[in-house]
C-alpha cells in the first residue's frame, strides 16, 4: 500500500495536479468545496453547462452465453450532477454499471473519468483512480460484510488509498456524523443495524475517500418508503455540500426523476431515451417509456399528490434510529423552507 | 407437523365490540375481527398481529399496506391458519358466517385452496421445483375434487392456464417451473390458487418480485379474475402505488395494528393518521425538489418490539403525552372511514368503540373534510 | 458436501417475520442461534483432559517399552497395572498414555497443514479468474477421484512406512476436501454487494482475499476442520494399524490394535483399550465441531 | 439428457489421465529396485541392463508413462512379481468382491441413514430422535477397524452367529447363502461411517427443504401434511443422491480396512498385502482400478442427478 504515487487530481482544484495520494486524507474535516454547486439543495445543477466528470461512449457488452446485454450504450455525468439510468430487469444497466466502475471491461467503446480513459489504464492508476470512483450497492443486507465492523468496512476503503492510521481514526466518526450516524455505530456489526442504517454506513463508506463519483445500483431499493425518503434526501444534501456526481441507477421512475437531473431509459440493453428528468416524466418520446410510465403504480396518487394531503405537517428528513439528538443529520431549514406550499 | 393452533378466548377485549353485537353485512365473505397473532420463541413471546379487524365483501379488493414488521403478512397468513405450534391466534375469522379459528385441523385442510387460496409473494419458491406445472395444478384439483379423473384434470388445468393469460397453456403445463419467465411463474400460481373457484384469495405481496411492466399485467389479471369469479382479494403490499391502484379499500398497518382503514380513493386523496399522511408525503413525486421530502423520522419497530402506547407516537409529529400509554382503538370517522388516531379525531377517547364497518355512527370531525370527493383515484384510473 | 443449514421450519420461513428484529436474513437468524452448547463444553474439556494426559502422563507412568514375560497378559486391574499388561509383559496403562501423543500428532498435523494449504488454494481458486480458478480445481478432481483412504495407502506405502510419511499421505488427502469447501465458501461471496464494494474500492487482491473474504471463510473452516480432526486420528490410526505408520515397538493406539488383535478372543480387553481411546479422541472432536458451528454461526457443513 | 450425459462423460476424460499420471508418478517415486528384485540376488550388470532395457526403463518418463498407459488402456498391467501371474484376472476378481461389500455396505448405510436422518428431522424434541443423533455422531467416529474386531468377538466368535473371515466356507456352502452369511459383519463394519453422514446430512436437507417457502404454498392448497412430506422427501433426493454417491465412493477406498479385518478377497486387501511384498504391478493396478470405479460411480451419480432434477439438465 505505500506505493503512493501520484494522483491523477486534486479535489479543489478539479484539474489534474498530481497531488500525494495521501494528502487526500489529512485536511481537517468537511470542509465545504469550492467550486461545488452552492446553489439550495434542490436546484439541479445545469446538465450542459457543467464540466463533464465522466463520459461513456458506445459502450457494448456481450457475455460468454451469447447474451447482449449492452448495445451501444453512451451517457454523460457532469460534475457535481446526478445521472439516473433506469431499467427494469435485463435492461443492461446494472452491466453498464459495471463497466463504469471498471468492474468488467466493456467489448466496445470507452469509459472516460475526468477525460482518462479507463481502457488500458496501468493496475496501479485503475486502482488509484478507485479512490475518485465509488459506489453504493443495492441490498443493505449484503452491501456491507457480516463479518466485519462498520469501522472496518469503513477503514478498508480508506487503507485502500494509503490513509495511515491516524486520519483513519478522524476520518470514520466523522463520516458516520456526515450520514447522520454516531460514532458509537463504528462499532457495530451489520446485524445490528436497522436497513436505512446500513444504506447511511454504505453512503459513508463511498465517501469516505472523496469520490467524485459515485455509483448508487438501486441504493435504495430495498427500503421502506418512509426510510427511502431520509436517504434521498441526505443524498441531495451530501451533493450539495460536497459537490460530488452520482450515477443512480434505479427501476424506480419515480425515485429516479426526483434524484436525478438527467435520465437515461434502458431497455434490452440499449439506450431507448436520454434527456432532463422532468421532461421525461412529463413528456416522454419513446414508446417504452410511456409503458414504463404507465406501469409505474401510484402513478394518478403522484398525479394528485400535493393537492389535499398532507394534513399533518410532518417533519423534513431526519436520521432513523439510534441516533435521535445529537447524531442526527437534519435537512438544512434551507431546503425545508423551498418546500412549495403544501 | 400438523397445524395446530390455538383458538382461546374469545372475550372481547375493551376496545371490542362482541361478534354477537356486530350486524351481518350483505355480500361480506370475509370477517376478521379483534384477530392477535403472537409468536412464542424459547421463553419470549412476542405480539405481531393487535386486534386486526376488518370486512372483506364479495368482489372487492382489500389492500394491507404496510412496511416491513407492521404484521401485515402474518395477518394474511393468520387467517389461514399457516402458521404451526409456536403461534396463538386469537380474535375471530369468519368466512361466509363459519368461524374459521373453531375449525379442527382437518376441517381447515378442506377450506385451504378450495375456499381460501394463497399467492405468495415469491413464485418462483412457491413452486415444487422437480415438478411440471400441469402436475402441480392437478394436485390441487384432486385433493379438492376427489370424483375428478386425472385426464379431466388435465384439461382443466391447461384451462385455468388460459384462464390466467397463458396463450399456449400446453407448453407451460409441460414446463419445469425454472423454465418459465417470473411474470410466467406468477401467472401460474395465480392459476393454482384460483383452480377451486375460492371465496377469498389472499394474495403477499403477488407482484413485488416482478418488473413493473409485468406487475401491471399481473394486477390487471387480479382486477380481470375477480370480475370474472366474483371473489374477494385480500391482497398484501408494501407499495403505496399498487394499494392505490388495485385497491378498493385499503387497510394501513402500523407496528402490528390496523392504523386506517377505507376507501382507496379516499384515504389516499386526504389521509387522516399521521402516519399514512407521512408515507404518502414521504413518496417522491413531481414538483417535490430534490433534497426535501418529508421523510418520517426513525425508522419503523421491529416486528413483536413495539413500543407502548401508540406505536407510531415516537415518530409522530402531533402526539400527544397521552399517545406514549394509550394506545388508541379504532374508531370510525366517517361513514366507511376509521382511524385511529385520538388527535385527527378528539372526538374518539370518550366515544363509544366501533368496528371499521360497523357503519353505526357517523361521528363529525373537525378534522375531516364535509365530504370525501371521488377523485382521479377510483380503481380502473388512468393506469 | 451440500450445504444445509439448520434454520428452524415453520414460522421463520415467512417473508414478514414473526419474531426477530428485521428481515430474517441468514445472517440475523444465524447470529440469534449464536451459543455456547453443553456439547461443545463437554467435548472441550474432553479434549482438554486428553491433551493434559498425552502432555504429561508419560512422566507419571513407567516405561511403556519394558516389560517381563512372567508378568505378560496380566488381567485389568492387577496390581501396578490398572489395565494390565500386554503379551510381551508391557503395562498397558502406560503404552495407553505414551501412545496418545503419536496418535494425536499424527491426526492434528495432516489437519493443520491441509487446512492452510486448502484454504489458500481454494480461495485463491475462488477468486481468480477462470483458467486459474479451472487450473486449481480440475487438479483437485483428480486428487478427488481416488478413494481417499486408498490413495493415503498408496502414497504412505510410496514414501516408505514412519510417521512423517502417514502424516503427508493424510495431508495430501486432506487438502481437496478443504479446498472444495474454502472454494464454495468464497464463490458463494463472490457476487455479494459488499465483494463488488470491495473490488470497486481500488483495495488490491491479497487485501480483498485477507481481509474481505477470509473472515467469512474462516468459521466454515475451522468447523469443517475440526471435525477432519477426529477423521483424521482414526485415518492415522488406521494407518499404523496396517503397519504403514510408526514402527514398533513405538507405543501408539492404531499399532497397539495391530499387537493386540492375535489375542481377541482370549482377551478382547486389550484390544478395546486403545479402539476406545481414538473413538472417544474422534468423537469429541466431532461434537466440538458441532458446538463449533453454533458458536460461529456457519451453514452446516459436516464431512464427507 | 444424452447431451448432458455425454458432456459430463467427456469431463471424465481429463480427471481419469490426471489419475493415471498421479498413479505412475507415485509408483516411480516408491523406494526399492524392481529390477532387482525382479533379477534376485544373481544377476549380473549385463542382464539387469538387458532387462531394463526390455522393461523401457531408459527411455525418458514421457515415453515410459504413454507406453505405460497404452498396456494399460488395453487391460494389460503387466506381471505381478510377487506372484509371477498376470496382474488382471487378479486385480479384476478382487474388484468384484470389493464391489459385493461396498454395494452391500451402501445399500445398509443408505437405508440406516435414510431412517435416522428422517426421523432426528421430523421429531426433533423426542427421545428417538435423541438416540438418533447420538448414532450418527458415535458412528461417523468409529474407528472401522477395531469396531470389526469386535463385532468379531462378540457375535461371530462368541455367540457364533456368523463367520470370522473370508468370503466362503472352505468346506461346503460357497453358495448364495454362504456369502451372504459371510457378508453381514464386515458390510455392518463398513456401513457404519456412511450411514452416520447420510442421516446427518439427510437430517439438514430433509429441515432445508421443510423451511422453504413452497411447502408452505403446498399448505395453503390444503395438502395433508403426509403429502407434503412426499413432496418434501421428493426435493431432498437431488442432496441425498450427492452425499450418497461421495459415500459410496468413501466405502470403495474405506474397505480396505475391514477388508484386512475380515480377510475379505478385495482391492483393499490385494494392495495391503502388495505393499509389503512391494509388488508394484498390482499397487498401480489396484489404485488405478478403483480410482476408475469410482469416477463412473461419479458418472452415474450424475446421471441419476440429471434424471431426477430438472434444473440441472438445463443447465
Amino acid at each position: 500500500m505505500s506505493a503512493a504515487t501520484t494522483r491523477t487530481s486534486d479535489q479543489t482544484t478539479a484539474g489534474t495536479t498530481a497531488t500525494r495520494r495521501t494528502a487526500r486524507f489529512h485536511r481537517p474535516g468537511w470542509a465545504r468545496r469550492p467550486g461545488a454547486a452552492a446553489g439550495p439543495a434542490g436546484t439541479p445543477v445545469s446538465p450542459s453547462g457543467g464540466e463533464k466528470l465522466l463520459e461513456a461512449i458506445g459502450l457494448g457488452k456481450t457475455f460468454g452465453n451469447g447474451v447482449r446485454a449492452v448495445d451501444d450504450v453512451s451517457l454523460t455525468v457532469g460534475r457535481g450532477e446526478t445521472v439516473g439510468i433506469v431499467g427494469e430487469s435485463g435492461s443492461g444497466k446494472s452491466t453498464t454499471a459495471k463497466m463504469i466502475l471498471g468492474l468488467l471491461a466493456p467489448d466496445e467503446g470507452d469509459v472516460f473519468f475526468d477525460g482518462v480513459p479507463l481502457r488500458g489504464l496501468p493496475r496501479a492508476r485503475m486502482r488509484a483512480l478507485r479512490a475518485r470512483l465509488q459506489v453504493v450497492p443495492q441490498n443493505p443486507q449484503t452491501s456491507l460484510n457480516p463479518r466485519l465492523t462498520v469501522r472496518s468496512s469503513i477503514e478498508f476503503n480508506l487503507r485502500a488509498h494509503g490513509a495511515e492510521r491516524v486520519a483513519r481514526r478522524t476520518i470514520v466518526p466523522e463520516m458516520l456524523e456526515r450520514v447522520g450516524l454516531t460514532p458509537t455505530h463504528a462499532e457495530r456489526f451489520p446485524h445490528e443495524l436497522s436497513g436505512g442504517q446500513l444504506q447511511r454506513v454504505a453512503i459513508a463508506r463511498a465517501l469516505a475517500t472523496r469520490p467524485d463519483l459515485v455509483v448508487c445500483d438501486e441504493a435504495v431499493s430495498a427500503l421502506d418508503k418512509s426510510v427511502q425518503a431520509q436517504v434521498l434526501n441526505l443524498l441531495a444534501e451530501l451533493q450539495a455540500d460536497l459537490g460530488v456526481s452520482f450515477l443512480f441507477i434505479s427501476h424506480d421512475l419515480a425515485v429516479v426523476e426526483h434524484i436525478a437531473d438527467q435520465v437515461t431509459v434502458m431497455y434490452l440493453g440499449r439506450v431507448v431515451e436520454q434527456g432532463p428528468a422532468a421532461q421525461l416524466w412529463t413528456s416522454p418520446r419513446h414508446e417504452y417509456t410511456r409503458a414504463l410510465l404507465a406501469a409505474t403504480p401510484g402513478r394518478a396518487l403522484e398525479e394528485a399528490a400535493g393537492r389535499d394531503r398532507p394534513m399533518i405537517p410532518v417533519q423534513p428528513s431526519g436520521a432513523d434510529g439510534g441516533a435521535a439528538g445529537s447524531g442526527t443529520a437534519a435537512t438544512t431549514g434551507q431546503a425545508a423552507a423551498s418546500r412549495p406550499p403544501g | 407437523m400438523s397445524t395446530p393452533h390455538t383458538s382461546t378466548s374469545r372475550a372481547p377485549g375493551p376496545a371490542a365490540a362482541t361478534t354477537a353485537a356486530r350486524p351481518a353485512q350483505p355480500n361480506v365473505v370475509l370477517s376478521v375481527h379483534d384477530l392477535n397473532t403472537t409468536f412464542a420463541a424459547g421463553s419470549r413471546t412476542s405480539n405481531v398481529v393487535r386486534g386486526v379487524s376488518f370486512d372483506l365483501r364479495r368482489g372487492q379488493t382489500l389492500m394491507l399496506l404496510g412496511e416491513s414488521g407492521s404484521g401485515k403478512s402474518v395477518t394474511a397468513r393468520s387467517i389461514m391458519r399457516l402458521y404451526g405450534r409456536n403461534a396463538t391466534i386469537t380474535g375471530s375469522v369468519r368466512l361466509s358466517g363459519q368461524e374459521l379459528l373453531d375449525l379442527s385441523a382437518d376441517r381447515m385442510r378442506g377450506v385451504r385452496g378450495a375456499r381460501i387460496a394463497l399467492v405468495p409473494q415469491d413464485p418462483t419458491g412457491s413452486l415444487d421445483p422437480l415438478r411440471r406445472i400441469g402436475a402441480q395444478i392437478t394436485e390441487v384439483l384432486a385433493l379438492h375434487n376427489v370424483e375428478r379423473l386425472r385426464r379431466a384434470g388435465r384439461r382443466q388445468a391447461e384451462e385455468l392456464l388460459r384462464l390466467v393469460g397463458i396463450n399456449d397453456p400446453k407448453r407451460v403445463a409441460d414446463s419445469y417451473p425454472h423454465e418459465l419467465s417470473g411474470g410466467m411463474r406468477q401467472r401460474a400460481v395465480i392459476a393454482i390458487a384460483v383452480s377451486c373457484d375460492p371465496e377469498v384469495l389472499i394474495a403477499d405481496e403477488p407482484t413485488t418480485a416482478l418488473d413493473v411492466t409485468v406487475q401491471k399485467q399481473i394486477l390487471e389479471l387480479f382486477a380481470d379474475l375477480q370480475d370474472r369469479l366474483g371473489m374477494a382479494t385480500l391482497m398484501v403490499t408494501h407499495d403505496v402505488g399498487v394499494a392505490a391502484e388495485a385497491g378498493d379499500r385499503v387497510g394501513v398497518m402500523y407496528a402490528g395494528r390496523l392504523v386506517e382503514e377505507g376507501p382507496a380513493a379516499q384515504v389516499f386523496a386526504s389521509p387522516r393518521h399521521p402516519y399514512t399522511a407521512g408515507l404518502l408525503a414521504a413518496l417522491p413525486s413531481p414538483g417535490v425538489p430534490r433534497g426535501t421530502l418529508r421523510s418520517i423520522p426513525g425508522s419503523p419497530p421491529p416486528a413483536g418490539a413495539f413500543p407502548a402506547g401508540c406505536a407510531f407516537a415516537p415518530r409522530c409529529p402531533v402526539a400527544r403525552d397521552s399517545c406514549r400509554t394509550d394506545d388508541p382503538p379504532l374508531v370510525a370517522v366517517a361513514p366507511d372511514r376509521s382511524v385511529a388516531c385520538p388527535v385527527v379525531n378528539p372526538a374518539s377517547p370518550s366515544a363509544p368503540p366501533s368496528t371499521p364497518t360497523a357503519g353505526a355512527v357517523d361521528i363529525p370531525s373537525p378534522a375531516a373534510p364535509p365530504a370525501d370527493q371521488p377523485s382521479a383515484l377510483s380503481k380502473g384510473g388512468p393506469r | 458436501m451440500t450445504a444445509v443449514s439448520d434454520i428452524a421450519l415453520g414460522a421463520t420461513s415467512s417473508t414478514d417475520p414473526p419474531t426477530g428484529v428485521r428481515p430474517a436474513t441468514d445472517a440475523t437468524v444465524a447470529r440469534r442461534r449464536r451459543r455456547v452448547t453443553w456439547g461443545f463444553r463437554i467435548s472441550a474439556a474432553t479434549i482438554a483432559a486428553i491433551v493434559l494426559v498425552t502432555l504429561i502422563g508419560p512422566f507419571l507412568v513407567s516405561d511403556p517399552n519394558v516389560g517381563s514375560l512372567s508378568e505378560r497378559l496380566l488381567p485389568l486391574g492387577s496390581a501396578g497395572h490398572l489395565l494390565g499388561t500386554d503379551g510381551q509383559g508391557r503395562d498397558v496403562l502406560s503404552r495407553l498414555v505414551n501412545g496418545g501423543r503419536p496418535s494425536l500428532l499424527a491426526g492434528l498435523i495432516p489437519v493443520a497443514v491441509s487446512s492452510l494449504v486448502g484454504t489458500a488454494l481454494g480461495v485463491a481458486a475462488g477468486l481468480s479468474g477462470r483458467l486459474t480458478h479451472g487450473a486449481i480445481m480440475r487438479t483437485l478432481d483428480v486428487f478427488y477421484a481416488f478413494p481417499a483412504v486408498l490413495l493415503a495407502i498408496a502414497i504412505s506405502a510410496a514414501l516408505g512406512s514412519g510417521i512423517s510419511n502417514s502424516i503427508i499421505a493424510l495431508a495430501v488427502i486432506l487438502i481437496p476436501p478443504v479446498a472444495r469447501v474454502a472454494e464454495t465458501e468464497t464463490r458463494r461471496l463472490i457476487d455479494l454487494d459488499y465483494m463488488e464494494a470491495a473490488r470497486a474500492s481500488g483495495a488490491g487482491g491479497l487485501s480483498i482475499a485477507v481481509r474481505q473474504v477470509l473472515p467469512n471463510v474462516a468459521p466454515p473452516i475451522i468447523v469443517y476442520c475440526t471435525a477432519l480432526i477426529g477423521l483424521s486420528i482414526v485415518y492415522a490410526a488406521g494407518l499404523s494399524f496396517l503397519g504403514l505408520g510408526v514402527s514398533p515397538p513405538t507405543a501408539e493406539w492404531g499399532l497397539m490394535i495391530s499387537d493386540y488383535k492375535q489375542f481377541l478372543y482370549s482377551f478382547p480387553e486389550l484390544t478395546a483399550i486403545p479402539a476406545l481411546a481414538i473413538l472417544v479422541a474422534s468423537v469429541a472432536f466431532n461434537v466440538l465441531g458441532d458446538g463449533l458451528r453454533d458458536l460461529l454461526d456457519v451453514r452446516g457443513e459436516t464431512l464427507t | 439428457m444424452f447431451g448432458f450425459l455425454a458432456r459430463r462423460g467427456l469431463l471424465m476424460i481429463p480427471i481419469l489421465l490426471g489419475v493415471s499420471i498421479v498413479i505412475f508418478i507415485t509408483i516411480k517415486i516408491i523406494p526399492g529396485d524392481p529390477v532387482a528384485s525382479l533379477l534376485g540376488p544373481t544377476g549380473t550388470p549385463e542382464a539387469r541392463a538387458a532387462l531394463e532395457d526390455r522393461l523401457g526403463l531408459n527411455d525418458p518418463l514421457p515415453v515410459q508413462y504413454f507406453t505405460w498407459l497404452a498396456h494399460t488402456i488395453t487391460g494389460d498391467f503387466g506381471t505381478s512379481i510377487a506372484r509371477q501371474t498376470t496382474v488382471s484376472p487378479m486385480v479384476f476378481d478382487a474388484l468384484w468382491n470389493t464391489l459385493i461389500l461396498t454395494a452391500a455396505a451402501a445399500a445398509l448405510a443408505l437405508v440406516l441413514g435414510v431412517v435416522i436422518g428422517a426421523l432426528t428431522a421430523l421429531r426433533r424434541d423426542g427421545l428417538l430422535a435423541r438416540i438418533g443423533n447420538a448414532f450418527a455422531l458415535v458412528s461417523i467416529s468409529v474407528p472401522q477397524y477395531s469396531v470389526g474386531l469386535l463385532l468379531i468377538i462378540y457375535l461371530a466368535d462368541d455367540a457364533g452367529l456368523f463367520p470370522v473371515s473370508g468370503m466362503y466356507s472352505p468346506n461346503g456352502g460357497g453358495g448364495f447363502g454362504d456369502l451372504m452369511n459371510h457378508l453381514i459383519l464386515p458390510a455392518v463394519t463398513a456401513a457404519l461411517v456412511p450411514a452416520g453422514i447420510i442421516a446427518r446430512m439427510f437430517r439438514s436437507s430433509v429441515l432445508d427443504v421443510m423451511g422453504m417457502d413452497f411447502i408452505e404454498a403446498l399448505r395453503a392448497r390444503g395438502l395433508s401434511e403426509r403429502r407434503i412430506l412426499w413432496h418434501a422427501f421428493h426435493n431432498t433426493t437431488p442432496s441425498l443422491l450427492t452425499v450418497a454417491g461421495l459415500q459410496i465412493g468413501y466405502l470403495l477406498g474405506g474397505v480396505v480396512f475391514v477388508e484386512a479385518v475380515f480377510s475379505w478377497p478385495g482391492i483393499g486387501q490385494l494392495v495391503y498385502l502388495s505393499i509389503s511384498q512391494r509388488d508394484l504391478p498390482v499397487i498401480q493396478a489396484g489404485v488405478l482400478v478403483s480410482a476408475f470405479a469410482f469416477v463412473l460411480l461419479n458418472l452415474i451419480v450424475d446421471a441419476l442427478h440429471g434424471l431426477i432434477d430438472p434444473r440441472v439438465r438445463t443447465h
